[in-house]
């Protein structure tokens, strides 16, 4: 550990990542400026297009729709594009429907692979070693601390996303949402619950 | 490689922490690694999504383990840039004012597994055994279900092989398959009870029952 | 536990750095953060080298892969000291005057394994078989080996168990021995010609071929 | 990692451990003084007596004493107890006597476990994670990087301390070494060859 005892302290994130784009624009790989341009274009579509909201529109359509939720079942990329919703990291989407007996979870072990198209870019729990080193060998306990309690009597599948399925739990309808339309239904569907770590529950709203 | 990112089933890590209201990107900087990734990906196809997975994984173990998501991306990146000559550590050196670190060099990597396009070896029902290999490049089969046998659940479509995908290999599909594991053969004494665990797996990473 | 200072086998570290006519101790924190522990266990007696040993594994991984040797010392003895009420964490952060991390608290820990005092159940040129356990707290068995069959080299004398001896469960001595396991067994494909790992372990890991 | 977004500094290691000290002094657990006495004791004890030095006057010996190494092979204990080396870590020493064929090599891949009182502390690179985590699946490739090429016919025995037993390297005794004395041959041996990870070689010299 020779090297850690005389190692210099890196230049600060900000600056490494500042200086990669300055190079890469630099080499004149794009005409002029379309560097900026393509990265500005690429981030608006993250914050703005492609998000999680998407995915509950899929969840609250196949909640109130019984055709589109066998479609979604049968082929969720297909489904999920009749929504408007496809792209990168979408290319096969597989929708988990959870059952009263089994509730599903996603994760990805080994990097932070997501469903962009109807997750968003994933949260930085989702993407923490803590997560992904422990959800898969004691998700009930992991399930618990993050605030879900799953009874012993139903069953846990973790879903490791380790080749190109990208995953998004159809969650249980809570009780008491008969008559609510889609708008409202998809209000209440959150990321995490689209993730499996927590449930739909009435008080869930628009700020999560 | 059996490397730091192959987390699944290490103890010792703290709770999972949730932040209300979490934004996309945290700082501006964070925006800007995601986004140098995709242009590299997606614009100027500088590299292949596996090759980025495994700049990642080559990072030196106590630098992935510190360092955030975005600045593990970051990190990939540059060193794939390095590496394919399109800029000099030097230069990013210069520019940053300090040392930038980098990934790891790659293994050297033969080809291994099937022929692109044949049919599916397995079907539902079927009962695979994920072979014990420890491959010294990419790979995707984690160790927690290595030498373990699971019930295939799903047929799911060919991929792109990544252990050739992200070595430079001439790429080529093979069939897919959801498979699914008992906890307890995964992890033994300290599995919980009715607890399961589905993996997605090329088919070269599986044997048939003897 | 499976822990990060479970180390063997796990692929991307870098290579070894020796330094010409290294000193015993770099920095006079090193020694007394050393001298520190000697203290603790031989004259204060305040915990036991297996609790010691433990208290290190339980550092966060991230930081324990990027904490030196003693500085991972220095990290276990506090922890010790402040589990066991002898120092508060708030005194010494106070005097340090910064943050002071510690590790994770213990995982509660039931007694398993043999009696005190009973004869070796395995001799020479055995053939053993090591357990698939994933204790939850402190063991010696290393993941590399376990699942895995070797031959016993040497039967050497019983020792005290350090599952138990490291969360205050009775001490008990136990049978060890020597067990010789060939490279291919342990690595696979990834394993080198004509190479074995002789690992010494207590009876409780070892299970007898079926 | 919403908790490594916001953590603190910790405070540097060396005001750490002096935190530590002087909270111990404070609380009165020895008479007053005698923590800063028995720290030093212990430290000039590591700095003059327990060191590998005395490793090499064991292999010396067995090189040169026949019986010797036959009493250091049946109980390494008792044979480094005859020569003065026992205490902490040293409880059950077992030598491990290199041949033509046969090369051994000693890690503590869990910690890093040594016989203190023939090897003294190990040096940082025995204690680093790059050699805990490659030498017991690459020792070939981890010593010739190391310096030390050992051929393929030879087989590599890795001895991974575990347990109570604290190994010691007893190597090869080099060619044209013939009438040397005792000290002659301790002054060649290194810490280095008793861990595994060279020969003993004519160069080799007190410097090391």
């Amino acid at each position: 550990m020779s090297h850690q005892r005389h190692a210099k302290q890196p230049a600060s994130i900000a600056k490494r990542t500042s200086a990669l784009r300055d190079a890469l624009n630099e080499k004149g790989l794009l005409p002029e400026g379309q560097l900026d341009t393509v990265l500005d274009a690429t981030l608006a579509q993250f914050e703005e297009t492609m998000n999680w909201r998407n995915g509950a529109k899929v969840v609250a359509r196949a909640w109130t729709d019984p055709e589109y939720r066998a479609r979604l079942l049968a082929d969720g990329t297909a489904a999920c594009a009749e929504l408007g919703f496809e792209g990168p990291q979408g290319e096969y989407i597989v929708a988990l429907e959870d059952e009263p007996e089994l509730h599903h979870v996603i994760v990805c072990t080994q990097c932070s692979c997501t469903a962009w198209p109807v997750l968003g870019l994933p949260p930085d729990w989702y993407k923490s070693p803590e997560y992904r080193a422990r959800v898969a060998r004691e998700p009930r306990k992991v399930l618990h601390q993050m605030g879900l309690d799953v009874p012993e009597t139903i069953e846990i599948r973790v879903w490791d996303t380790t080749a190109e399925s990208r995953f998004i739990v159809l969650p249980l309808r809570p009780p008491a949402t008969e008559g609510w339309s889609e708008e409202q239904l998809a209000s209440i569907v959150t990321r995490e619950a689209m993730i499996g770590v927590a449930m739909v529950t009435l008080e869930a709203s628009a700020e999560k | 490689m059996d490397g730091i990112h192959d987390l699944a089933g290490v103890s010792g890590f703290g709770p999972v922490e949730m932040e209300p209201n979490e934004p996309t990107f945290h700082e501006p900087w964070e925006a800007l690694a995601f986004g140098l990734n995709i242009l590299c990906i997606g614009v100027l196809r500088a590299y292949n999504v596996d090759e980025y997975r495994h700049s990642i994984e080559r990072m030196l173990p106590a630098h992935y383990l510190s360092a955030s998501y975005y600045e593990r991306t970051l990190t990939g990146v540059a060193s794939l840039l390095v590496e394919k000559g399109i800029v000099t550590r030097e230069e990013l050196e210069n520019r940053a004012g300090g040392p930038f670190p980098l990934a790891q060099p790659a293994a050297s990597v033969v080809a291994d597994g099937r022929a692109s396009g044949e049919k599916p070896r397995y079907q539902v029902g079927d009962t695979v055994r994920v072979r014990n290999i420890h491959p010294a490049g990419h790979t995707r089969v984690p160790r927690y279900v290595r030498g373990v046998c699971g019930e295939v659940l799903h047929v799911t479509p060919p991929f792109s092989y990544p252990d050739a995908a992200a070595h430079g290999l001439p790429p080529r599909d093979e069939p897919t398959y959801h498979v699914l594991f008992q906890a307890e053969d995964l992890w033994a004494d300290a599995a919980g009870h009715r607890e399961t665990v589905v993996v997605q797996l090329w088919e070269t990473y599986l044997e048939e029952i003897r």
